[in-house]
C-alpha cells in the first residue's frame, strides 16, 4: 500500500442554498486503501462521493485526485481557475461510482450497459469491450446474464451489473453510495460478497458509503464518521466499533445497532 | 318554409342576404348594406311598407343554400338569372345587367385578354369564386380545371392575383373594376373580349333571389321593381355604381322567363 | 378606415365568440357528463349511444360536423320531412357542444374510472344508491381531477369558434373578414385578431384555473 | 363536373358512388396536408422544446411565450395571417404549403410538450450515470435520453398525427382542395349537400379508427424494455 | 344477551375465480355478542365481514341476519330466490361497517361525512342529522374538529369518524375490518379506546377482524380463530389465548405474539 494520498479534500466547503452541507472538509485517503463512511442522514456522505465523480460542484477550498486539482486547474499564471469540461473529463477517467439505485441504462442488455462507456469514451474495438465485459460479468457471477435487460434481473444481480460496469473503465478509484440500500434483505448478500471479493483482490481504491456496520468493519481499512459536513471521528474498524471516543459516534452506533 | 309576404309585412321585417361583391351588394364595416341590389331593395321595401330590414352578409356560394335553409328571405346580390339557377330558386325580373371582365396584376404580365386565353395557354392560372357563373364559362371554353383556384370570397381576389398565386380573377367588369380600384397592385385587363359561348356574347342579367314556393313574395317584388325602374333614381342607383347607360338599357332586354327557359 | 376604427366592429364580434364560447363550453360540459357517465353505465343501450357519440364526434373533424349541420342537415331533413334548418347560431352552438362534448366525455370518464373502488365500497355499506353514490361521491371527487383538461378543452373551444365564420356566424373572425374584405389591410386586421383571441385565452385559462380552485378547496384545505 | 369526373343525380347511391374518384383526390391532399404538416410539427416542435430548454431565460423565455401564442390562437386565424399578411412581406407560399406549414406550426406548440415531457421523465439518474462513465453531453443525449424518452413520445404524438388530420378541413378557407373542400365544392354545384358530406364524415370516421389502430400497433411494437412507463 | 343468533353462516362457500375461500363455513353470532376474529392473511376473515356488508356475493349455503336470508329472499312459492337490490338494501340497514382505511369521503367536511347517509338514505332532516352527528363526535372525542376535511385529522382521528359514520345509521350490527392496522403505533390506542367504549356501554353487536390480540382479549365475548376458510378453533379470549386445543392456533398465536 502506497502511503501518498490518491483523494485529498482541503478545507472544502459545499453549499445548497442557504444549507452549508459541507463545512471546511479535510478527508485523505491513501492509494488502495478502502475507506467506509459512515454517519446520519444528511451529514454529508453522499456529497462527498458526487463531488470526487464531479457531479456536484464545490464552493470553496480545493479537492485532488491523484495529485491533481478535480475542480480547478492551473491557468497560465500557474494561478488555480475553475476547471474546463475537458480537465473534468479527464479527470473522471480515474473515478468510477456505484450507484444506490443502481442507475443502468434500461433500453440496453446487461452486456451493453458494461461495454458502451468503453466503446464510446475508452475507443475501444466492441469485440475489445465484449471480452472485457464477459469477464467483467464472470468476475460478478453474471456470466450468463449478458443478453438480458436488466429490468429482467433481480436487484441483486442489476447492482452487480452496476459493479461491474465501473470497473470496466478501469477506474482506479471505485465509489460505492449505499451500494445495497436498496436492495431486499435476502440479496444484499451477494452483492457484499462481490464487493468484498473486488477489496480482496484488487487493489482499487475504494470509498463506500454504506450503513451495513458488519460490512464496515469486515471490508475497510479505516471508517470515517461523519457528522454535519465534517468528520468527526475516524480510525481502523475495530477501534471505531468497539471503542469511540466520542459521545456522539457512541450514540451513532448504538441507534444503528439495535 | 321561408317568410311569407303576409308575415313580412306583418312583422314589418325581412332578412336580406348579400354576398359582399362590390358593387353589386356589400356590407360596409358599419353594418350598413350598400350596391346596387341593396339600394333598389330598400327602395322596393318602402313600397311594400316594410319597414326594417335585417342584412345577412354571407358567401356567394352560400347565397341559395341559405335561401333553401330559410337563412334569410330574399338574395339581393345581382345573382344572375341562369336555367341551372331557375330550378332551385326564383328569380325576379332582372334589375341589372352586366358583362364580363378580368382583374391582372399591375401591368399585366402575362398579357392575358379574354377568358379563353386559360383554354389556350395551359400555363396560366384563373382564380373563381365558389358558386359563381364564371365557373360554368370556363368549363365551356375548355378550360383545365386543374387550372382553376376557388376563392371563397370577391375580396380575396386582390391578393390571390396580386401574388401571383392565381394570374387573374374572372369576375364581372364591375366587380374587377371595383377591386382594381382598392388596390395598386391589380387592374383590369385592358382590351378585353368578352367571351363567347355558344355562339354569343356573354352577358348577364341580375336578379332578386327567393325561395323556391314564395311566389307570392317574388311577385310582389316584381310589381313595386317595376314601379321603382320606372323611377329616374333607380337608373341613378346603378350609374352611382359604376354601372354604364348600355347597362342600363340592357336590363329591360331580357325577361326572367326567357333567361329561365334559355338553351 | 383607420385602424383604430376596427375596433367597434372587432369587440361586436368578440361579443359573438364569447357567447358562443361560453354556451358551447356549458353545453359541452353537460354532454360530457352524459356521455362519460352513459359510457360507464351497466345499460348496454346507454353505454352503446354513448360510445357512438363519443366515436363518431372525436372521429370526424369539426369543421365537416359544422358543415354537416348546416348544409347537409337541412336536405336531410326534407328528405324525411322534418324541417331541419337550423340558424347558424344554432348550428354553430351545437356542432361546437357536441364536439367538444364527445372530447370532455372521456376526460368525465377517466376520471370517474379513477375514484377509488374503496369510495363506492362506504356508499354501499352506508346503504346509498348506486345513483346517490355517483352523485354526492363519485362525481364531486372526480370534478377536480377533470378540471385541467377541462381548461385545456375550453380554450381549444375558445378557438374552434373561429370556425364559425365559415357559416356566416358574425363572430371575431367574422368580423375581422369583412373588414379586411372592406380594406385589404390583412397585416392590421389579423394582428389584431391573433392578439384578441390570445388575450381571451388568457382571460379564459385564468377563469378555469379560479374554478379548479374552487371546485378542489377540499383537497388544499389547510389544518 | 370536377377533375373529369362527372356526377350521376339519379340517386343517391348513384351520387355517392359516382363522386368517390373526386373524393379521392381531395383526400390524397388531405393525406399529404396530414404528413407535412406532422414533419413540420415534429421538427419545429423539437426546435421549441430545446429553446425551452435553454438555460439562458433570454431564449427560454421568449420560446415558451411564442409557443403559448400559437397554442391559443385559432389554426384558422393564422393560416389567414400566413397566406394574406406574409405576401405583403415577399413571401408567397403556395397554398398547400401555407396550409400545411400552418398546421405544423399550430400543433409544434403542442409537440413542444411532449419532447419535453418525453425528455423530463429520463430521470437525472440516467444522466448522472452517464456522465460517471465519462459521456459526453451530446452521447448522453443521443444514446441514454432519447432512446428512453421515444417510447413516451411515439404514442402522444401518433394522437396528434390523428388530430392534425381532422384540422385539414381548416386549410379549405385558403382554397386547399382538400376533401372537405372538393365536397363543398360538388355540394356548391349540385346544389346537394348531403351525400358529398355525409361521404366526407364516414371516410374521416375510417381514417381516424385505422390511424389510431395503427398509431396502437405502433405502440405495441415499440421495444420498451423495462422503461418504466408511468 | 338474547340467545337468538343474529348472523348465522350456513355452509357458505365464496370463490375468487379458482380460488375457495369460504369452504363451506358455519358461523353465528348471538344478539348482543362481540366477537373477534382472528386468522392468518388470506384466511378468510375480511371475506366474512365483507360478505355480511354486502359487498361480495356468495357462491354456494345461506346467510342469514336478524333471522332472514341475506343474500336470498322468499320467492312467490316460498323457495328462496337470489336477492333483488332492493331486498338487499332493505336487510343493509342493520349493518353498519368501519374500514380499514377508513374510506371516509375526501371532500366532504367530517360532519358532513356523518350526516349525509342519515339525510339520504334515512330521510332525516339536516337539522335533526346535524344533532346527531354532534353527539356521535362528542362520544368518539371529535366534537371540536366537525368542520375539518377528512385529510386534515390524524389517521386516528380519521378512523373515529369512520365509526361515528357507521354509527349515525343506527345499524344493529357493527363490522370492524382491521380498524387500527393502517394507524401508525401511537394512533392505534384512541381509536381502541373508543371501540372498547362501545363494546361496554352499547348492546351492538360486534363482529370485528384485527391483529390485536391485546384488545381481542379485552373486548370481547368470544374469540374465532379462522384458518383457511374455515373456524378452526373458536372460544372465550382467555380459553383460546391462554390454552388453545389446536396445533394451528398455537402456531399463530405465537407468530404474533413473538
Ligand atoms: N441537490 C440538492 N439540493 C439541495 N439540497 C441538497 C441537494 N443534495 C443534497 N442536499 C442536502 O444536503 C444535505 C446532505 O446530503 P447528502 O445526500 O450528502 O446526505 P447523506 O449523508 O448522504 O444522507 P443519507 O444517508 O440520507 O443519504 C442533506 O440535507 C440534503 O437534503
Ligand atoms: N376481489 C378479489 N378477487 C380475487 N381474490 C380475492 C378478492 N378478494 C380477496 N381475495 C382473495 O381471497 C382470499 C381471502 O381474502 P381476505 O381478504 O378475506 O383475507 P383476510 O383473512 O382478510 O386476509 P388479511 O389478513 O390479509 O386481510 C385471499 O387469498 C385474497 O387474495
Ligand atoms: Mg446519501
Ligand atoms: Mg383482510
Amino acid at each position: 500500500m502506497n502511503d501518498e494520498p490518491i483523494i485529498k479534500f482541503d478545507k472544502v466547503i459545499k453549499r445548497f442554498g442557504d444549507l452549508t452541507v459541507l463545512r471546511e472538509l479535510d478527508f485523505t485517503v491513501k492509494k488502495g486503501e478502502k475507506v467506509s463512511i459512515i454517519g446520519p442522514s444528511g451529514s454529508g456522505k453522499s456529497t462527498v462521493l458526487r463531488i470526487l465523480m464531479t457531479l456536484e460542484g464545490i464552493d470553496g477550498g480545493i479537492v485532488s485526485v491523484g495529485g491533481e486539482p478535480l475542480w480547478h486547474e492551473k491557468g497560465a499564471d500557474g494561478a488555480l481557475v475553475p476547471a474546463s469540461e475537458a480537465h473534468l473529463h479527464k479527470m473522471r477517467a480515474q473515478l468510477g461510482m456505484v450507484f444506490q439505485q443502481f442507475n443502468l441504462f434500461p433500453h440496453m442488455t446487461v452486456l451493453r450497459n458494461i461495454t458502451e462507456a468503453p466503446v464510446k469514451v475508452l475507443g475501444l474495438s466492441r469485440k475489445e469491450a465484449r471480452e472485457r465485459g464477459e469477464e467483467l460479468l464472470e468476475l460478478v457471477g453474471l456470466a450468463d446474464q449478458a443478453g438480458k435487460y436488466p429490468h429482467q434481473l433481480s436487484g441483486g444481480q442489476q447492482q452487480r451489473v452496476g459493479i461491474a460496469r465501473a470497473l470496466a473503465m478501469r477506474p482506479s478509484i471505485l465509489l460505492f453510495d449505499e451500494p445495497t440500500s436498496a436492495l431486499d434483505p435476502e440479496l444484499v448478500g451477494e452483492v457484499l460478497n462481490v464487493i468484498g471479493k473486488l477489496a480482496e483482490e484488487h487493489d482499487l481504491t475504494m470509498l463506500l458509503v454504506t450503513h451495513e456496520m458488519r460490512f464496515a468493519r469486515e471490508v475497510s481499512d479505516r471508517v470515517c464518521f461523519f457528522d454535519q459536513g465534517r468528520i468527526r471521528e475516524e480510525g481502523s474498524p475495530e477501534e471505531l466499533f468497539t471503542d469511540p471516543s466520542e459521545e456522539r459516534t457512541r450514540e451513532f452506533l448504538q441507534a444503528i445497532l439495535d | 318554409s321561408a317568410a311569407s309576404l303576409a308575415q313580412i309585412q306583418e312583422q314589418g321585417s325581412i332578412r336580406i342576404a348579400v354576398a359582399n361583391e362590390i358593387p353589386y351588394g356589400y356590407v360596409d364595416p358599419t353594418g350598413a348594406a350598400l350596391g346596387a341590389g341593396p339600394d333598389v331593395a330598400k327602395a322596393i321595401m318602402e313600397k311594400l311598407g316594410v319597414e326594417n330590414i335585417e342584412w345577412v352578409s354571407t358567401n356567394f356560394s352560400s347565397l341559395i343554400p341559405g335561401l333553401q335553409a330559410d337563412r334569410f328571405d330574399m338574395v339581393a346580390a345581382e345573382m344572375a338569372i341562369l336555367p341551372d339557377r331557375c330550378q332551385q330558386v326564383l328569380f325576379s325580373e332582372p334589375n341589372t345587367s352586366y358583362g364580363e371582365g378580368l382583374l391582372v396584376a399591375a401591368g399585366n404580365p402575362k398579357d392575358i385578354h379574354a377568358y379563353s386565353d386559360f383554354a389556350d395557354n395551359p400555363e396560366l392560372r384563373v382564380a373563381i369564386m365558389a358558386g359563381a357563373d364564371q365557373l360554368e364559362m370556363m368549363q365551356k371554353l375548355g378550360v383545365d380545371e386543374a387550372n382553376l383556384v376557388t376563392i371563397a370570397a370577391n375580396a380575396d381576389a386582390i391578393s390571390t392575383v396580386a401574388t401571383g398565386r392565381a394570374d387573374a380573377y374572372a369576375a364581372t367588369s364591375l366587380t374587377a373594376s371595383g377591386l382594381a380600384d382598392q388596390n395598386d397592385g391589380v387592374e383590369v385587363a385592358s382590351e378585353f373580349t368578352d367571351p363567347v359561348i355558344d355562339g354569343a356574347e356573354v352577358r348577364s342579367w341580375g336578379g332578386f333571389t327567393f325561395a323556391s314556393g314564395n311566389e307570392e313574395l317574388r311577385d310582389a317584388v316584381n310589381e313595386a321593381l317595376a314601379e321603382v325602374k320606372a323611377t329616374p333614381e333607380w337608373a341613378e342607383i346603378l350609374t352611382g355604381y359604376g354601372f354604364t347607360q348600355s347597362d342600363v338599357d340592357g336590363s329591360a332586354q331580357r325577361t326572367t322567363e326567357e333567361l329561365c327557359a334559355a338553351q | 378606415m383607420h385602424w383604430t376604427e376596427y375596433f367597434g366592429p372587432l369587440m361586436e364580434g368578440a361579443w359573438v365568440t364569447i357567447q358562443l364560447t361560453a354556451y358551447s363550453t356549458v353545453f359541452g360540459a353537460i354532454l360530457a357528463f352524459g356521455a362519460g357517465i352513459g359510457k360507464l353505465s351497466s345499460n348496454l343501450a346507454i353505454r352503446a349511444i354513448s360510445i357512438a357519440y363519443i366515436e363518431v364526434f372525436r372521429g370526424t373533424s369539426l369543421l365537416v360536423q359544422l358543415f354537416w349541420l348546416y348544409f347537409a342537415l337541412p336536405l336531410a331533413g326534407m328528405a324525411i320531412g322534418i324541417d331541419l334548418r337550423l340558424p347558424p347560431v344554432v348550428a354553430g352552438v351545437l356542432a361546437l357542444s357536441l364536439n367538444i362534448g364527445a372530447y370532455g366525455a372521456e376526460v368525465v370518464r377517466g376520471a370517474i374510472a379513477a375514484v377509488h373502488k374503496d369510495q363506492h365500497e362506504a356508499g354501499r355499506a352506508l346503504n346509498f344508491t348506486p345513483r346517490q353514490t355517483l352523485r354526492t361521491i363519485t362525481i364531486p371527487q372526480a370534478i377536480p381531477e377533470m378540471m385541467p383538461s377541462f381548461g385545456n378543452l375550453a380554450v381549444q373551444n375558445l378557438k374552434d369558434t373561429a370556425l364559425v365564420s365559415l357559416i356566416s356566424l358574425g363572430d371575431l373572425t367574422f368580423r375581422a373578414e369583412q373588414i379586411r374584405n372592406f380594406t385589404q389591410d390583412s397585416t392590421t386586421i389579423y394582428s389584431m385578431l391573433l392578439v384578441t383571441y390570445f388575450g381571451m385565452a388568457l382571460v379564459l385559462t385564468a377563469m378555469m384555473r379560479t374554478l379548479e380552485a374552487y371546485v378542489s378547496r377540499w383537497r388544499t384545505a389547510r389544518s | 363536373m370536377l377533375f373529369g369526373y362527372e356526377w350521376d343525380l339519379s340517386s343517391p347511391l348513384a351520387f355517392a358512388i359516382s363522386i368517390l374518384p373526386i373524393l379521392w383526390i381531395g383526400l390524397t391532399v388531405t393525406i399529404q396536408a396530414t404528413v407535412l404538416g406532422f414533419l413540420v410539427a415534429l421538427g419545429l416542435g423539437l426546435v421549441w422544446a430545446v429553446l425551452k430548454a435553454a438555460p439562458s431565460r433570454l431564449i427560454s423565455w421568449p420560446a415558451k411565450v411564442i409557443t403559448e401564442f400559437i397554442r391559443d390562437t385559432p389554426l384558422i386565424v393564422q393560416l389567414f395571417f400566413l397566406y394574406y399578411v406574409l405576401p405583403e412581406y415577399g413571401i408567397v407560399l403556395p397554398a398547400f404549403l401555407t396550409g400545411a406549414l400552418g398546421l405544423g406550426i399550430q400543433y409544434s406548440a403542442y409537440t413542444s410538450e411532449v419532447y419535453r415531457a418525453g425528455i423530463e421523465a429520463v430521470g437525472p439518474d440516467q444522466r448522472e450515470a452517464a456522465r460517471a462513465l465519462n459521456f459526453t453531453p451530446a452521447h448522453t443525449f443521443t444514446h441514454v435520453v432519447v432512446p428512453q424518452a421515444i417510447p413516451r413520445i411515439v404514442p402522444s404524438m401518433g394522437n396528434y398525427l390523428v388530430s392534425i388530420m381532422k384540422d385539414v378541413p381548416v386549410l379549405s378557407v385558403v382554397t386547399v382542395l382538400e376533401v372537405l373542400n372538393v365536397a363543398k365544392i360538388v355540394g356548391d354545384r349540385t346544389f346537394s349537400y348531403l351525400v358529398p358530406l355525409t361521404m366526407v364524415g364516414a371516410l374521416y370516421l375510417i381514417m381516424t379508427l385505422v390511424a389510431s389502430a395503427g398509431v396502437r400497433l405502433l405502440d405495441t411494437w415499440l421495444p420498451k424494455q423495462g422503461i418504466p412507463l408511468k
